[in-house]
């Protein structure tokens, strides 16, 4: 329902800057993770938004309105956290009732929207109990359905689902997903799990040490890293990266030759997911390397190889199977390479990158 | 607090009052006492102040009292004064009286007939007894006290009067035939006058040192039937009787006395010098604690402590009280109504096993048994009515009353000639007639300005001795410096000094060269 | 998920929308914001500054005087110089850290002690509550219950007498060390609990994993407890003595109703000479130097022992 | 083995004979003592103590007949009350500026207040008779229940804010953004939800209160302000000496109540009585 702005937002903490200069567009309706290690800002920056931290430099603009110095009572975004934050002094119907009680909404409607919230959520059957009486998901539930309630311009989420075991996160993170779009109501998401990240966003913004890294959608984070930081967030196990020297549309490093586009060259980093690494004859290398350690996950092997000093992560076949020890060739989809440069980590886009879609 | 003996003394006196103040006002406390023409008719109400009235009943029935009068009604200033001419001119005035905390509810029930003779409205201030002393003060430096009247510790009046806190009285002693001359010499001097400045106080408790025996247990060491003034003739014997007491066993300690910190030790060893002969002043006003007669005392006082019950070094009144009554003393040296105390078997476990006796000698010395301590009555200087305030005291100190008082055991002792020397009196009060006797002898401190806090300064220096941390002689050198230090501070022996000792040396000794009141 | 089926899509969601009735957005001047944490607790400050420091500054006034009724008699230093003379002012610090010193020793070891045997046993709650009594009497009753035993109902040596360890009645009064020692049976008897409580809630509530790791290893009870628990429970110990240190260095009550500071001056506390000198001898002046003095030393002690206590007990 | 099972040091025996003893000690004076309520005067103190007194009700009587006990009692129940109310009001907002928000000298006014738990009363019992002199409260419920306030204030303050500094900020986020303001939050959350703090720190407070005895003194005159506390001070003294039978009496009458208190919060005891310092 709202459009959100972050102007050249800055946030210190005495000495510490927590956010640096950070622009971003969020666009009506959309669904935006924050995504990144913990300490990267990401919570510091939905705070801002939800009007709990004033920043320090910059605008926050909800709707059109530049709200920095609007409390966060009167910004009309609704907020679910990690702890669930349910009022333990309040029944389930008091909690999801607060915010409706704080904004003025006439007693008439309260009942029906509470219930129907519930509804939402399955949660019409403990409407009378306690927070303490509930399962770690019902309480989930139960903070979803106090956010939703009331319908806000913008539902900020900080790491809902990260007290929840993975079967049960799973679960929520289809019924997050589903009620964003039928609610169709602005989201900014906060996780430091790249698989929420990457299955509920519209788009991802990466952030790391107050910055942002990258910002796209779930796709281009994945395939189209911006930096090796990005690369080697993202993506379980990650993109492999190998630091090297790029001469003559040759890249090479120990144990590993490559050819490469021309624009590359000096010291260049490699980044090549192991999903486009494939177990190949001898000839066809582009690297060789003994088996370090072998995960059947049941649909498909993780090879570890060990190649000098470097270990490379390959995604074999479901029934490959090796011995510790074996060697092992790998050759590389040439127009699935990333080419970083590393001093920076910047990406080198020297070549047109052929994405999955 | 400190001076806790007094303090609760009034109460007890108050509350003893109480039931005839009840008695008297009946049916007449709804109608308002402004208007002279609804007061009772004053005889009505002094009726009423008698000893049906006043004394406790089980009293009267276990001494058998016939109900006549404890005092000489031609001496009671309440039955004397002109009443008519109080009220054509204090009707309808107001006296503000300072009493203790607790007191409140029983002063304004005892003082209710003294509403119905004069009409005066008498309102109440009440002041904790527990910090009575600062309160006054309190009161007092603030210019405009929130009291006409009050009565305190009689050691204060110096303190009290030299910076112009209280009103002078000899006018209205004068005009309203106060009888001055029925009070014993040593309580008018000492309790009324200050220095010779005139009249500041009307004595009030009446306190006076003795010394009491347990009879059953003296008599195993006399070996007869103990006489008041020759079974203990001497400190020296007092000394061997406990040395006696000692090898008797069963419990009993030999003697108790009071050797707590502050002024109580003070107080012990002023007794027993005081026989010595000693004087706290030379004629110059210099403290000469540590005279011959000064030491002398002291090492009678040592003497007797060691006998003493355990303990002694913590005991003030209330804790040697304890111990009397409660039969853990054969011998005891404290105020006069540890005798009129140990008549109350609701309280003395010794009723009928005591017997208070005249003050024993001293070789060299001289008979001066000692008044110590006690209360006096006292106007503000601000008050508003400082006239009115004076009669509602002369009637609470009237002689009748306070010889009830002493009926009643409560504590509060009479000063008066008419009431010691009333045979109906002596034979409720087993003190009495040795006490009136000693009187016209009795030796006091001085009430001059600081001499509070020169008795507490002493007494811890005193109190040392008696553990024996200290010699007598550096207690009495020490405490003498002390004096001198706080008499300074107080302006002696400079151009602010109140008055020359001569103005107190009256007060000090009565007994000179009259004869001994015994054979 | 079927009810979110039911409920159907968008659509049907819109007009449903709770809004609240229009109003502009609020807004709140930074000032504002900045001082309501102030406005929150100045209340409290406030309301404390008037009982503190208008008494301290009160107390440092009167002491550059001699105070003679309404005479204020401006004197300068010459009461903190008197002071620092007096031998009976070093006598009674000396006193109040013997007593106090030996009281809270005397306290820790028996709570320590106690809390070592009872805080494992099933029957906690009922120590907790038997050992708890004590505390709850008014410190006033208490004093006179030891001063009733020790004293003037002779109690206790007639206790001791018929153990047969003494013959006749003991002075306890008259004695240094027996009239220190009622001063501190009384204390201990009336605080020990105090310190028993809080070092079993502190031990109880520590991790038993640890524990039961040592013993796993084969230390005796007593080793874990002096080797592993009581490091553990370090920080609350100190809040507890830091607690108590401060009470029984401002130890009054019992002072005043069981020695008066008896034998000659030898029990008698800092806060009972100030008293003394106030109440008894009226030296304001010199007593509110004596007061200056002890609020000096209970600043630095607050600086230097509490904040840190405080600071490390902040679990 | 089964040597090692029965662990070194864990020797049942000497607990109990340690813990029995020390629960011997604590309650044999006090049953004495309570005993001492129900004797004669006359056989309190004598030359050899009476362990088997006679019954009497002399002491109730004295207490019934001659003081207004029951004034005392109101009073008592008055100041007590209306200073823990005090301290409420002042308290809770005090804790919650010191735990959920971030300013310049925080921690100083924290310890500010954290001090004031130390000054000892004698340093201070002069200049507040004079105060309250001025302010003509003397001898007034209001007056004790303002001392009692303060004296306990620094107490109520340290006990909450532990309390609230276990409240997650979550919560107090969640229904700034629900649409409630600073008080509301403070009023709606945070006060419920430390709700155990706040009860046990008023009834440490009480506990205090009832027991205060040098202030009381000093404001207290009559029975329109003397408390049970001060009641004892009407038989420690004065010509009927110490009443130890009636001084019995009344600090039983004044231990039940804090008893039936201390019960009922036993659980936060020590979280209380160490001003929050230590969990428990």
């Amino acid at each position: 329902m709202a459009r959100i702005e972050l102007k050249d937002v800055v946030k210190r903490y005495g000495g510490f800057t927590g956010v640096r200069r950070m622009d971003l567009d969020i666009a009506d309706e959309e669904f935006l993770v924050l995504l990144g290690p913990s300490g990267c800002g990401k919570t510091t920056t939905m705070r801002m938004i939800a009007g709990l931290e004033v920043p320090s430099e910059g605008e926050v603009v909800i709707g059109g309105e530049v709200v920095n110095e609007v409390d966060a009572r009167d910004r009309d975004v609704a907020m679910v956290f990690q702890g669930y934050a349910l009022y333990p002094n309040m029944s389930i119907y008091e909690n999801i009732r607060f915010p409706l009680r704080m904004r003025g909404i006439p007693k008439a409607d309260q009942d029906r929207l509470i219930r129907r919230a519930a509804e939402m959520v399955e949660l019409g059957d403990f409407l009378d109990r306690k927070p303490g009486a509930l399962s770690g998901g019902q309480r989930q539930r139960a903070a979803l359905a106090r956010a939703v309630v009331r319908q806000p311009q913008v539902f900020l989420m900080d790491e809902p689902l990260s007290n929840l075991d993975a079967k049960l996160r799973s679960s929520m993170r289809v019924q997050i997903k589903h009620l964003q779009r039928q609610l169709k109501i602005t989201t900014v998401y906060v996780t430091h799990d790249q698989i929420e990240a990457m299955t509920l966003a519209d788009r991802i913004v990466i952030m790391e040490k107050g910055a942002i890294r990258q910002i796209g959608t779930p796709d281009e984070i994945y395939s189209d890293p911006a930096d090796t930081f990005v690369a080697g967030f993202i993506g379980a196990p990650p993109m492999n990266l190998v630091e090297g020297l790029a001469e003559n549309g040759r890249f090479a490093a120990p144990g590993l030759v490559v050819a490469c586009p021309g624009g590359v060259s000096g010291r260049v980093t490699l980044g090549v997911r192991p999903e486009d690494c494939h177990v190949v004859g001898e000839g066809l290398a582009a690297l060789e390397g003994r088996v370090y350690g072998v995960e059947p996950t049941g649909e498909t092997t993780y090879l570890t190889l060990r190649t000098g000093e470097t270990l490379f992560e390959v995604k074999a076949a479901r029934d490959a199977r090796f011995n510790l020890g074996d060697l092992v060739r790998i050759g590389f989809d040439p127009d699935r390479l990333c080419y970083f440069d590393t001093e920076t980590g910047a990406r080198l886009r020297v070549q047109p990158y052929r994405s999955v879609a | 607090m400190t001076h806790r003996k007094y303090d609760i003394s009034r109460r007890r006196f108050l509350s003893a009052s109480a039931a005839a103040g009840l008695a008297a006002g009946t049916g007449f406390r709804a109608t308002p006492l402004f208007a002279q023409s609804d007061l009772p008719d004053p005889q009505s109400v002094l009726d009423r102040i008698s000893v049906r009235e006043y004394v406790r009943k089980d009293y009267q029935d276990l001494y058998n009292m016939s109900g006549e009068p404890l005092w000489d009604p031609a001496t009671d200033w309440i039955r004397n004064v002109d009443w008519e001419k109080v009220r054509q001119e204090q009707a309808g005035k107001t006296v503000r009286f300072a009493v203790g905390a607790a007191d409140q509810e029983s002063a304004a029930e005892g003082l209710v007939p003294f509403e119905q003779l004069s009409g005066i409205k008498v309102e109440l201030v009440p002041i904790p007894d527990d910090s009575f002393y600062d309160k006054a003060i309190a009161e007092f430096i603030s210019g405009s006290a929130s009291f006409d009247a009050l009565q305190f510790f009689s050691p204060w009046l110096g303190d009290f009067a030299a910076p112009g806190f209280l009103a002078k009285l000899d006018d209205y002693a004068e005009k309203w035939n106060l009888p001055l001359g029925d009070f014993y010499d040593t309580y008018r001097l000492n309790y009324g006058y200050f220095g010779d400045k005139g009249l500041y106080g009307l004595p009030f408790d009446c306190d006076i040192q003795m010394v009491h025996l347990r009879k059953s247990l003296v008599e195993q060491v006399t070996g007869g039937p103990i006489d008041v003034a020759n079974t203990v003739p001497t400190y020296d014997e007092l000394i061997r009787i406990t040395d006696e007491l000692s090898k008797l066993g069963g419990n009993v300690a030999p003697i108790g006395l009071l050797g707590a910190r502050g002024f109580w030790s003070t107080y012990s060893w002023e007794h027993i010098a005081a026989q010595c002969g000693m004087e706290l002043f030379d004629e110059n006003f210099e403290p000469i604690l540590n005279s011959e007669a000064g030491q002398k005392g002291m090492d009678i006082l040592l003497a007797l402590s060691k006998n003493a019950i355990e303990g002694v070094s913590g005991a003030g009144w209330g804790e040697n009280r304890a111990a009397w009554l409660g039969g853990q003393v054969a011998t005891n040296i404290s105020w006069q109504d540890s005798g009129t105390q140990a008549m109350r078997p609701d309280q003395s476990q010794i009723v009928g096993d005591f017997v208070t006796i005249y003050e024993p000698r001293v070789e060299g010395g001289r008979f001066a048994p000692p008044n110590i301590a006690g209360s006096t009555s006292c106007v503000a200087a601000t008050s508003q009515n400082p006239e009115g305030a004076f009669l509602m005291l002369a009637f609470l100190t009237t002689s009748s009353i306070m010889a009830m008082n002493e009926a009643n055991a409560n504590g509060v002792a009479p000063g008066y000639r008419s009431v010691l020397n009333n045979p109906r009196l002596r034979e409720v009060s087993q003190p009495a007639e040795v006490w009136s006797n000693s009187l016209d002898h009795a030796w006091c401190a001085p009430r001059i300005p600081g001499m509070f806090e020169m008795e507490q300064v002493l007494g811890n220096e005193i109190n040392k001795a008696i553990v024996g941390q200290i010699s007598g002689q550096e207690a009495l050198e020490n405490g003498n410096a002390a004096w001198r230090k706080i008499m300074e501070k107080n302006g002696f022996f400079s151009n602010r000094q109140i008055f020359d000792y001569a103005a107190v040396k009256d007060g000090v000794y009565m007994g000179a060269g009259k004869p001994l009141p015994f054979g | 998920m079927a009810a979110i089926d039911q409920t159907g899509g968008a659509a049907q969601a819109a007009p449903d929308r709770a809004r609240p009735r229009e109003k502009t957005l609020r807004r709140r001047s930074p000032a504002l914001r900045r001082a309501f944490p102030y406005l929150l607790v100045a209340p409290a400050v406030i309301y404390l500054l008037g009982i503190t420091l208008y008494p301290g500054a009160y107390a440092v006034y009167q002491s550059f005087y001699l105070v003679r009724f309404t005479e204020w008699i401006p004197v300068g230093f010459d009461n903190y110089v008197e002071l620092a003379g007096d031998a009976e002012f070093w006598q009674a610090m000396l006193n109040t850290l013997l007593i106090g010193g030996i009281a809270l020793t005397v306290e820790c070891v028996i709570a320590m002690a106690l809390a070592f045997f009872a805080y494992r046993d099933a029957l906690i709650r009922g120590w907790r509550i038997a050992f708890l009594m004590p505390m709850l009497f008014m410190p006033s009753a208490v004093a006179f219950i030891w001063k009733l035993a020790f004293n003037d109902g002779r109690v206790i040596s007639d206790l001791l007498r018929k153990l047969g360890l003494i013959e006749g009645n003991l002075d306890f009064l008259g004695n240094i060390w027996l009239a220190r020692t009622t001063l501190i049976v009384a204390d201990v008897w009336q605080w020990t609990p105090f310190l028993f409580i809080i070092f079993v809630a502190a031990l109880q509530s520590q991790d038993q994993e640890v524990e039961e790791a040592a013993r796993l290893d084969g230390a005796s009870w007593p080793a874990i407890f002096w080797n592993i628990s009581l490091p553990m429970i370090r920080p609350v110990i100190a809040v507890a003595v830091v607690l108590r240190g401060i009470d029984i260095m401002t130890m009054f009550t019992n002072v005043f109703i069981l020695t008066k500071g008896t034998p000659g001056g030898m029990t008698e506390t800092i806060s009972y000479f100030i008293y003394r000198q106030g109440f008894q001898t009226f030296n304001f002046g010199y007593a509110s130097a004596a007061a200056v003095v002890m609020l000096v030393i209970t600043i630095l002690a607050a600086q230097l022992v509490v904040k840190r206590a405080f600071k490390s007990g902040k679990t | 083995m089964a040597k090692r099972r029965k662990s070194k040091g864990d020797n049942l025996v000497l607990r109990y004979l340690v813990l029995g003893s020390w629960a011997l000690f604590c309650l044999v004076p006090i049953v004495w003592f309570l005993s001492i309520g129900f004797r004669p005067r006359t056989e309190i103190i004598t030359p050899t103590p009476i362990y088997w007194p006679t019954f009497s009700l002399d002491a109730w009587r004295l207490l019934l007949a001659d003081w207004p006990i029951f004034d005392y009692l109101r009073n008592s129940v008055l100041a007590v009350t209306g200073s823990v109310v005090i301290d409420l009001i002042l308290g809770i907002p005090a804790a919650y500026s010191l735990t959920r928000y971030e300013y310049r000298g925080r921690d100083d006014i924290g310890f500010y207040i954290l001090s004031t738990r130390m000054m000892a009363p004698a340093i201070v019992a002069i200049p507040i008779f004079f105060l309250f002199r001025n302010l003509g409260l003397l001898d007034s419920v209001f007056a004790l229940m303002l001392i009692y306030a303060a004296v306990n204030l620094s107490i109520v303050v340290w006990i909450i804010r532990s309390y609230m500094l276990d409240i997650p900020k979550e919560l107090e986020d969640a229904a700034r953004t629900d649409g409630a303001g600073d008080l509301r939050i403070l009023w709606e959350i945070i006060i419920p939800a430390c709700l155990p703090g706040i009860i046990t720190a008023s009834v440490i407070a009480a506990i205090f209160a009832i027991n205060e005895f040098l202030f009381t003194l000093l404001i207290a005159s009559t029975k329109n302000a003397y408390t049970m506390s001060v009641a004892l001070a009407n038989f420690t003294g004065g010509s009927d000496g110490v009443i130890y039978n009636a001084i019995a009496l009344v600090s039983f009458l004044a231990f039940l109540p804090i008893l039936v208190l201390i019960v009922l919060i036993q659980k936060h005891l020590s979280r209380g009585l160490t001003m929050g310092a230590v969990k428990g």
